[in-house]
């Protein structure tokens, strides 16, 4: 089985054989090889690589892949090859079509620091969302100029709520994530 | 007094468990109260009895004072133990509690009151001897004044708000020009916070300390100390890691630190457990800062090296009994420190965090102990604070302490909510903490979030793990992102807030 | 010597957990060994590395020496640290790992072989001036010596096999005529069991206490003791909760069993830990009754009273390093008691148990230490002993240990494996127990299983629960048994027998 | 609803009732009520009875329902009116037609105390099974004459697997059981 994975910058395809408890990965020219076993609560596996014992974990959070390891959760993309070409063509529109604030755990409205018609630029905090009796500036990543705003000020937001539009706007390159 | 047999824990979480363990061990009938969405968290299903006292929100259940307090009488508890935040420091609840004939397990109501107010307790301190950082007597009045104190004092200094605390309503001038912006934002600030716009100067301190002694006091008036924990690491004035004994005092400074800690507590009539904080300098000169007049979140490590159960020496207090039972204070034996496991994302600047704990193996064996509020499948309320566990470590030295604090760290499987377990082990292995050169200002010198950014091992382990995940499901792989996704959207936006601080 | 960097242990369960926690804190390189149905125990997931040994049996993997000894000499181990059972007592393995040039964390393999011969360690404790249960100097060659002894020594008088151990090979005698018939089955046995039936007679202590002192030796030569454990509590022989300090002893006996213990070490040249284990009649004297060479399971509560880590002091001395830094015991510290929570059924006469552990929420807070060789979802395989954890307390005083304990238990939940936590709280609130007059016949004098009946309270609960159930599958409510039913025969059968002893 | 519910031999009647999270039972006259909430991990409720706070759990090893509270697992049985009678026939048969030993566990069969044609009386021991490295006795419990040995000695068992079979032989009505 062959896939595209992505995590943390790191875009690479992946050569995929397993058999019984055992499974090889070539990746980058390099071949890994696992002895694996699930583990219980959730898709949890014990890895034995080279003799060397980890638990490591695969989760889905609102449609976002994750794995975590050692404490350190971080986001993956899978796809085949074919996905790969069409991810690749919507991701260079994406930037293009702009995006939308969401937030990221339920909680409280505080203060929106733009308002509709503002301009944007990629990492500035546009709202500000209290939440576990702290205060959390949200960012955007490719900015652009506010559309809506989607949620009134000292509301209560669910998780994955949309709390602002942005158009996108003409970008210096630099400002283009390195990611991706 | 008579000996108490039903006590109402008057909190949730962590603590309102600590304090049910203690009540069990001393033969002493339980009693939480929940809000809706903790009725099944820890602390209810522990306790001997629970009841409702309302919704969610703090203010509609555990800070709805008549409600606990029509509670307590209800079920007829004779006691009631406030834990840490929520009432515990509340003048009216504890005077709410006295006029319900209900025992308040903490100090006096006027006690609470007095110490509460900075300056009172300022004062007290300097009437009780207690070495004080440089600045004014009392609120300063007018922006001259300000000035006049600026070039006595020198600057850097701090202007606090006289009703402020844990860090609100404080901030630092580092010149008189800066002064004059300070001065009427700092007010206003404290007006709209506090309802009082009172301020008050101190020298700022460039790389403080925080240092706090344990003291237990009861009805005789006899006072002692258990001791110093060193609480400097802290991020946004939140504690992260304590210890003790702090590795900055020398035993004539330990010695004198406690006696002035006992000193304020004996000149304000100190009833039951407290705290008497300081900062310390880079001398290892300290100064008086304030009182808790409460249990604080990291009294375990006192225990640890004491031997002593500081709650149930609180309610030995309450119902009268001579503290330690008229003994004195164990010798201190060995090294303690405790992470405060607290539900938030490193990769998203440390907000807070909610959700199902989905897989939880807290660690054990030799020197470990958790105080946790939580188990496997238990939702993590948004309501409430984010402190998920305490791991509180001994060892017969600090680096025994300390490599046992990685061990444990170590071993704990913590997921299904993003937590602080890979930062508690980037701070436990610096090499800067291991010399035990701490203050307040830890994290900004020495953290980068990108420091906790997985390494090459852990992305092959990745690799090997999402392809183990689309082999399980190559058909239920997700379509790809449509233009101007959701989810996608935030995820960036929140990876690049973190990864920019 | 040099540093030890990696070692591997060959143990399974709880003790290999245990001995890789200290090996982390040493940075020492972890290496586990499994078999088959190990392949996700819990001292696979937490050592650094682990390598499969072979089939379920114990035979086939855990037992095998070969396989052991090529494993570790494959992975580059420096050291072997066997844990308890297995090859722990194995003068054979001992020597293999010399043959390959790998340190045995242990005593050298002729004391090992010295001491596991019961009439040796006799002759050795004899010429270190131990006290001996009055009896043979040596095997009885004949029924007519037998009788002669019998008269000498009295009876009851105890007939033991040479080559017996853990309370197999042993007989009561009660009378010269009962002698006769004993002769012959124990030396019947004897010769079927350990293919030896060499006998020896010592005579019966009606209450016996069982205390053992834990001793440290090191490379100089040097014997240190580090107090006693009181383990009386058993059933079948095996070890149910032991305490220390014995609350039998008073401080001149303290000291004279512990002078005793380091005595035969220094006799026999002893190095590493070990365990001399005492009988105690009920006027307090004690008498010589056999060594273990190894670390016990029951360890942890002397580390609790003294805050050593025995594992860490036993890879020191494997090092060469003095024992202690070189340093005196320090005094102990408040009480300690462990309680062994072991897959067994109450209600089938304490019958093994294994299964699939569906919930587990371990005790935490104050005083509590768990060193568990389960978690949740584990499967407890069918081939090895049935310990799943080891619950240890401590407390300032017996009285506050064992409300502990008590409370402990309480909040202890673990299910899916029937297990004696029910028979542990039973047995922690006994009046007896709490008095500590205790005596290997304990159980016999003071236990029926029908006290761990539930209570009425219990069968409200369980209506309400079974109603729920019902309520949520009314629909798919068994049909009624058919004749001959075979599962509710063997319920029936195993509830009364459970009921009837 | 009405159900039978027997347990510990006792045989009760029980009439229930639930909304939300609240249970009402009524069983010997008395009214049990009770707030409850599931819990993870299997068949898991915490109940408030009068404010008294409890966890319980229901499970079913092979087909027998158990429920543990407190340390304490014990076998309970549920049934409705109908089937209460229908088991009353059977069990009253139940007897007559003879059991079947299996074991509880797996292990090895170490030892028969019987043969084929031997009578066997209640509660006699009929076969020793070996499991974590202890023998454990086996014994019959309405007793009968031996039919049939079902697995060979030194035989690895597999829990719940037939080991012995008995028929039924007149006997004393003293030996017959006591509960049910």
């Amino acid at each position: 089985m062959k896939f595209w994975i992505s995590l943390e910058g790191r875009d690479a395809e992946v050569e995929f054989r397993s058999e019984a408890d055992k499974v090889w990965i070539e990746v980058d020219g390099k071949t890994l090889e696992a002895d694996f076993h699930p583990l219980p609560d959730g898709e949890v596996y014990s890895l034995l690589v080279n003799g060397h014992s980890h638990e490591v974990r695969v989760s889905t959070v609102r449609d976002q892949l994750e794995v975590s390891l050692r404490g350190i959760t971080f986001p993956v993309e899978v796809r085949n090859p074919i996905e790969k070409v069409l991810k690749g063509l919507t991701r260079a529109s994406g930037a293009g079509t702009g995006e939308t604030i969401v937030a990221p755990m339920p909680g409280v409205v505080v203060a929106y620091r733009v308002k509709p018609g503002d301009l944007v630029v990629p990492g500035q905090a546009v709202v500000v969302v209290e939440a576990m009796k702290m205060q959390n500036e949200l960012m955007a990543r490719h900015g652009g100029v506010v559309t809506e705003v989607l949620a009134a000020e000292r509301a209560s937001v669910a998780a994955g709520q949309p709390l602002l539009k942005l158009k996108a706007a003409p970008m210096p390159d630099a400002a283009k994530p390195a990611v991706a | 007094m008579a000996r108490l047999r039903r006590v109402l824990i008057a909190n949730r979480g962590e603590i309102a468990v600590r304090v049910i363990r203690t009540l069990r061990e001393m033969d002493i009938t339980s009693i939480a109260v929940f809000s809706e969405p903790d009725r099944t968290a820890l602390h209810v299903l522990m306790a001997d009895e629970a009841y409702p006292i309302g919704a969610g929100p703090s203010r509609d259940s555990y800070l709805n004072l008549d409600r606990v307090i029509e509670t307590a009488k209800r079920v007829r508890a004779d006691a009631i133990h406030p834990g840490y935040g929520f009432f515990a420091e509340n003048e009216a609840f504890a005077r709410a509690c006295a006029a319900a004939g209900i025992v308040f397990i903490g100090p006096r109501p006027e006690t609470i009151a007095a110490l509460g107010d900075k300056l009172a307790a300022r004062s007290a301190a300097r009437a009780a001897g207690l070495p004080l950082v440089p600045g004014s007597e009392g609120p300063v009045e007018s922006l001259d004044e300000a000035k006049v104190l600026g070039r006595e004092i020198g600057f850097p200094l701090m202007l606090k708000a006289v009703a402020g605390g844990g860090g609100k309503g404080m901030r630092i001038v580092g010149s008189e020009t800066e002064l004059e912006a300070a001065w009427s934002l700092t007010r206003g600030e404290s007006q709209a916070a506090f309802g009082d716009d009172r301020v008050f100067i101190e020298r700022a301190i460039q790389r403080p300390r925080h240092i706090e002694a344990q003291i237990l006091a009861d009805s005789s008036g006899r006072v002692v100390c258990l001791g110093e924990r060193e609480c400097s690491v802290q991020r946004r004035h939140q504690k992260l890691l304590e210890e003790t004994p702090s590795p900055a005092l020398d035993p004539a400074q330990r010695a004198s630190l406690g006696e002035a800690a006992c000193r304020i507590a004996a000149h304000v009539g100190y009833l039951n457990a407290g705290t008497v904080e300081f900062i310390a300098d880079e001398r290892g000169e300290y100064y008086f800062l304030e009182v808790n007049t409460r249990l604080q979140v990291e009294h375990p490590v006192t225990e640890m090296v004491t031997g002593i159960d500081l709650v149930r020496e609180q309610i030995l207090i309450a119902e009268g009994e001579s503290l330690l039972g008229g003994g004195d204070p164990p010798a201190p034996r060995g090294w303690s420190m405790e992470a405060r496991i607290i539900a938030e994302d490193p990769a998203m600047n440390f907000m807070p965090s909610a959700g199902r704990i989905e897989r939880v193996r807290l660690p054990q064996g030799p020197g470990v102990r958790n105080d946790a509020g939580i188990y496997r499948g238990y939702e993590v309320p948004v309501f409430y604070d984010s402190l998920l566990s305490k791991l509180v470590v001994w060892g017969a030295d600090r680096e025994q302490a300390r490599r046992r604090l990685l061990r444990a760290l170590d071993e704990f499987v913590l997921e299904g909510v993003r937590n602080n377990i890979a930062f508690h082990r980037w701070l436990a292995a610096h090499p800067e903490f291991a010399a035990g050169r701490l203050s307040t200002r830890f994290l900004d010198e020495h953290f980068q979030s990108s420091m906790l950014a997985p390494g090459a091992e852990a992305l092959d382990l990745a690799l090997i793990t999402a392809a183990l995940h689309a082999r399980g499901e190559s058909q239920r792989v997700a379509l790809p992102n449509a233009p101007g996704d959701v989810r996608s959207a935030w995820r960036w936006a929140d990876r690049s807030s973190g990864r920019s601080r």
